[in-house]
């Protein structure tokens, strides 16, 4: 039993936080959601590091790394609120490389990896990066769709700083099934996203409230604010619990990766919402600006619960999952 | 205890209703500010034409002395009929009754009709950056200069400010008496070189706020309201001035919204799932009993001349309800409620602003608490 | 446009609050539960008081007061926790005062007004009094049954002081039935004693936090505590809002009680449960004490949701009560 | 990463699991709280006599030298197979450690083999009526007569001591010292006409807690531990000491009541209803998470030696989880939910505790806040 990471996954880490905090401050972000255009330097700069593959066989150009060093990636990629198509590139490629046949992985992910194709994931009506991309992996349900080339409608969200489309079902419905593991990937990589929305908008808050002053004090001494920080704190460890719990599934426990994703959305789900919009509050009137820039962690975060199917259904199905289980006689 | 309307309250409402149906509005301007902006000022112009502009104002001012129910009641149908609300709503509700207040006859003479009509834009310059919900510490200064007064500093949250001719300015005339004495309370002129409007972009996109910098601008003896420092006390008027009203027309706006959630939930076929039933019951118990408990507040005020314990929760009932409401339609309707320049993907971020402004729900529970339970003063 | 008690309605509230106080301590409510039985002292004094017939009219012996002044009196049964039958007794006149035929007036209303007679209230499950009731007035969906002298269980329940049984199905079906106004003075009944409750206990909680010091200060002084007691306030003057407001329908606009009771229903069951269980928080360790009283009102909150069906079922009722009207085109 | 058990570990609750199912634990008893104790103590003793009773201590005091996940182990199985919690578990948790810590070898050698038998029950005596969360203004006072220490004061919140031969007292020897100087720490004998146990009836009608006066009891310079004036220090060892095992007892107890919940509404055909089943879910993740989190935590003391912040959040967690999973079976069940003697009504009732012993959820959060994300002291 050891709930940690490795130093090697912790050097990862340390070096995603550094360098998305050098070249992808959140002034970055707001210039690319204001020219609605992805950061390309830091892109080419992420595709080199070989991130989108970071959780791909080595067979087909991956770093040949599971499913912990994908999560751990993502979560920078979130605290950072990046504006790059990394979420649906390693999602993607994660999903192809588990769930696909090897006609697929050989047609799919060395351009991926190498940053030559462009993949979308998520719902037919919300998929990222879905415009334009080269292969799409949809979540349909409970289960996963590959289709290639999809037709597209660009679809300009609340969160600017990415890039979505509308699928054509047309499109979908033509596409090859790819199993619920696949969506079970891609789920746990929005989760992971999620946690790092959700430690940034933690640590922004906890900086300003611990330096404003009103009546004389920090308002972080006032109670109803360090109450609200502890309670983010609670929503993002539990986000993290239940996102590394399905990124440790994912190599080590296949058959339990299922339940184990759906937790991980549920969690973010509600986490992605509650934590970034206590951001805004404790931040104040400063926090409802523009230029404070806590705002894009909201938007990603409302985002990316729609992008997970929103928390109650994934309620349901563990409950019902659950119930079933104990039906069964297992404990 | 009667909660149906008086006989004169319903012919007051058959007379505004038949006048808003007559006088439908146009449809309301996406994305361009100042159209939204003209539309606004157009549709005010209207009203004031007719005599609607300000009810609550007596009838020699162009009001129609409107009792508090007729004034909810202005609100309500304003809502109701998709009308804007007026441009010039600062003047209407908190600049006019001011200077009825404790202006001069020659201040009343010269403001009163440019507010009716739209022809003055009206801003509130209370807030600074340092002083968020504490205004005896505000340090904007008016200095005495050669028969003028010469003010330098910065206000905030100044909403309407880039369409305003005139600000009420709160500013420090006696920087050497206690906090909230030495201050003054002043009618900026604000087309003036020395005031600098800088739009401040809220996360919506759009700029509803300004910042407002100020460096020497020049104000007459002609334009302080209520006497050189006496501005504690008129800025007491200002903010315990109606706004019961405006309760009214939010409340009214959260269930078109929460109707209009109703109707798309209905249209997808989503009321037959049990869990969406629930949460949609939820919010509409909400708006009902916000509504319900508004009125409540308006009989208490009515009836003993001021708020009751009820009149206190409302703001914060509302914000808290219409951020639930905006949310649960990006559950509901998902991609079509996170669109860009949609009107619910606005909505959703708007409505974060709601427990901000006009007193955080920190604040307004501190109030509560304190004032309305009697609780300590919390640390 | 006046939504406020007459200046008699006010008075018939302060002569019920001073009645109950000085009959009616927690000490008595206490002893009541310890010993399983109502305070027959009491009863029999609201009983000379005419508070059973309160909207029951003259004609049968009650008072020939409306939905107003049986709220008023029952929310003050509420704030004084009180262990006397008059809960059901005074919702099940006024349901049959307003519901019944002429037959059944004649045969319950007299007798139930002088004390003679026994009612029961409540699901069939859950009847609050509903053991060796002379009559019973059955919630069963959104309808009511009248039950004379129902076969029953006693059950007893978490609110000692207070008798609950669940009656036979059998009796049940062979019941009357009432129409849905008479679940609706019901519901709406018990949703004033909800109202009451929570006003004792927001008061209880407002002078603990006052004068109780902890770290030299009073814990009133502690944001969260201060916040808490503002929330329960909301609670209870949302519930009041939704109560007052069902008791002006019953009299003045009978075709929108429906609503009206099942808003208050909602309201009530959710104050039901929070105001009281805030309260107890509050006190803390105090408050998890048998002495200290306040768990009376969790107890008896905690039943009356029961009481109303829970808050669910009335939300997603009203939710598709107000989506027909949209679709009916009524504004 | 690794989230499944060593092989070592594996074999520990193997041999653990055969030894439950050979000594499946009696019915639960309901009502009589002696018989409840005795029900309790008796389970100690067959587990104290195999050597599982406290799996944390070292072997050579009658435990098995347990890692901490090994102990968690042993606190998940005791849960998982109904089998009661020690009725000496204050002892097993906190004086025996206390004692190895700080105690001479006579101290050793008296207490440690009675603990760990149930021979001697164990109480603690540190939170008085006037000191809830803040433990350096205590205010008993223990007076030097005659060659023995005489004490005099009150205590509160002290569980089990009804059935406590011994009780880990924390009072004042020098009151003119600063606050947290001057404290020692006694063993004091409960058996002496000057210590008066009053139970404290709690809102579930039982007394698990009660209200200690203490009136010139008598304890010898044999009974101090950690040498006088040191009380501060061998109390928060006591603090301090290894309680996560009974967060994982915790743990599977809101488990195994959620299961038992899943169970009567899947029984009932109450999943079918989506808000239903949505809410029932809700839990699980909550479960689910606070589980997870737990072994987070674990990892974390057992890799870096003290906890992370996880670690603060469990107990909150639980809390919170176990009273919206108690209101939650009131919702689905119904009346029998309620019913008196029921054990869902009990637990309904007793969740109200939660928030409350071991620390407030206020103080948890202040704790959070403070300790862990570095805020300021909060007022």
């Amino acid at each position: 039993m050891d709930f940690d990471l490795t130093e090697e996954q912790r050097e990862i880490k340390r070096v995603a936080r550094e360098l998305l905090a050098a070249r992808s401050p959140l002034s970055r972000v707001r210039e690319a959601a204001e020219t609605g255009a992805y950061d390309q330097a830091l892109w080419r700069e992420i595709v080199g590091l070989g991130w989108g593959g970071i959780a791909v066989s080595q067979a087909w150009g991956g770093q040949g790394l599971g499913g912990i060093e994908l999560v751990v990636v993502l979560e920078e990629l979130g605290f950072a609120c990046a504006a790059a198509p990394l979420l649906s590139t390693a999602a993607a490629a994660a999903a192809i490389d588990a769930c696909g046949s090897d006609a697929q992985r050989e047609r799919w992910l060395p351009g991926l990896v190498a940053g030559d194709l462009r993949a979308g994931v998520g719902p037919a009506a919300l998929a990222l990066d879905g415009h334009g991309a080269d292969v799409a992996v949809v979540l349909d349900g409970e289960g996963a769709v590959l289709v290639a080339a999809p037709e597209s409608e660009p679809l300009e969200t609340i969160d600017p700083a990415r890039r979505f489309a509308a699928l054509a079902r047309s499109s979908v419905a033509g596409g090859e099934p790819l199993g619920a593991g696949a969506a079970d990937l891609i789920r746990m990589s929005i989760a992971a996203e999620v946690v790092g929305l959700c430690q940034r908008a933690l640590e922004m808050t906890v900086a300003y409230v611990g330096e404003r002053r009103q009546f004389g004090v920090p308002v972080g001494s006032f109670q109803a604010v360090a109450h609200r920080c502890a309670e983010m704190l609670l929503q993002t460890e539990s986000a993290r619990s239940a996102a590394y719990h399905a990124a440790w599934a994912a190599g080590a426990e296949p058959t339990r990766l299922g339940e184990a994703s759906a937790l991980a959305a549920a969690a973010a789900a509600t986490a992605a919402r509650e934590v970034p919009a206590s951001a805004i509050q404790a931040h104040g009137g400063i926090g409802f600006t523009w230029e404070a820039d806590v705002h894009w962690l909201y938007k990603r975060g409302e985002v990316d619960r729609a992008l997970l199917g929103g928390a109650g259904a994934h309620h349901a199905r563990l409950a019902r999952a659950a119930a079933a289980r104990l039906a069964g006689g297992s404990p | 205890m009667d909660l149906t309307f008086s006989e004169s309250e319903l012919a007051f409402r058959d007379d505004l209703r038949a006048w808003f149906r007559a006088h439908a509005p146009a449809p309301e301007p996406q994305g361009d500010e100042l159209a939204h902006f003209c539309w606004r000022r157009d549709y005010q112009r209207l009203l004031a034409r007719d005599g609607w502009a300000a009810v609550h104002w007596p009838a020699r001012y162009g009001g129609r002395g409107a009792t508090l129910t007729e004034s909810a009641i202005f609100f309500v149908e304003l809502g109701r009929h998709g009308a804007p609300m007026m441009a010039n709503v600062l003047g209407l509700l908190l600049a006019g009754p001011t200077i009825m207040s404790w202006g001069t006859d020659a201040q009343k003479e010269r403001h009163l009709g440019p507010i009716l009509t739209a022809e003055e834009i009206w801003c509130q310059g209370f807030s600074e950056p340092d002083a968020g919900s504490d205004l005896a510490s505000l340090k904007t200064r008016a200095r005495r200069e050669r028969g003028h007064w010469v003010v330098t500093g910065q206000k905030v949250w100044t909403s309407g400010a880039q369409h305003s001719k005139w600000c009420m300015l709160l500013a420090r005339t006696d920087p050497d008496a206690p906090r909230h004495k030495g201050l003054t309370y002043f009618l900026m002129d604000m087309e003036q070189d020395a005031v600098d409007v800088r739009p401040l972009r809220q996360i919506t996109g759009s700029s509803e706020f300004n910042e407002l910098f100020i460096d020497g601008a020049v104000i007459s003896d002609e334009q302080v309201l209520g006497g050189v420092g006496n501005g504690w006390g008129v800025a007491l008027t200002t903010l315990m001035n109606e706004r019961a009203g405006l309760a009214f027309f939010l409340q009214v706006r959260l269930r078109q919204l929460l109707d209009r959630l109703l109707r798309e939930a209905a249209d997808r076929g989503l009321l037959a799932d049990q869990a969406v039933a629930e949460r949609l019951g939820e919010l509409h118990v909400r708006a009902e009993v916000l509504r319900l408990t508004a009125y409540r507040g308006l009989t208490t005020v009515q009836k003993y001349g001021q708020p009751g314990p009820e009149g206190s929760l409302t703001k914060w009932m509302w914000s808290d309800a219409n951020q639930r409401l905006t949310q649960l339609a990006a559950d509901l309707l998902g991609p079509q409620a996170l669109a860009a320049g949609g009107s619910w993907g606005y909505e959703l971020l708007r409505a974060r602003g709601n427990s901000i402004e006009g007193g955080t729900t920190e604040v307004l529970k501190n109030i509560v608490a304190e004032r309305v339970l009697g609780l300590p003063k919390s640390r």
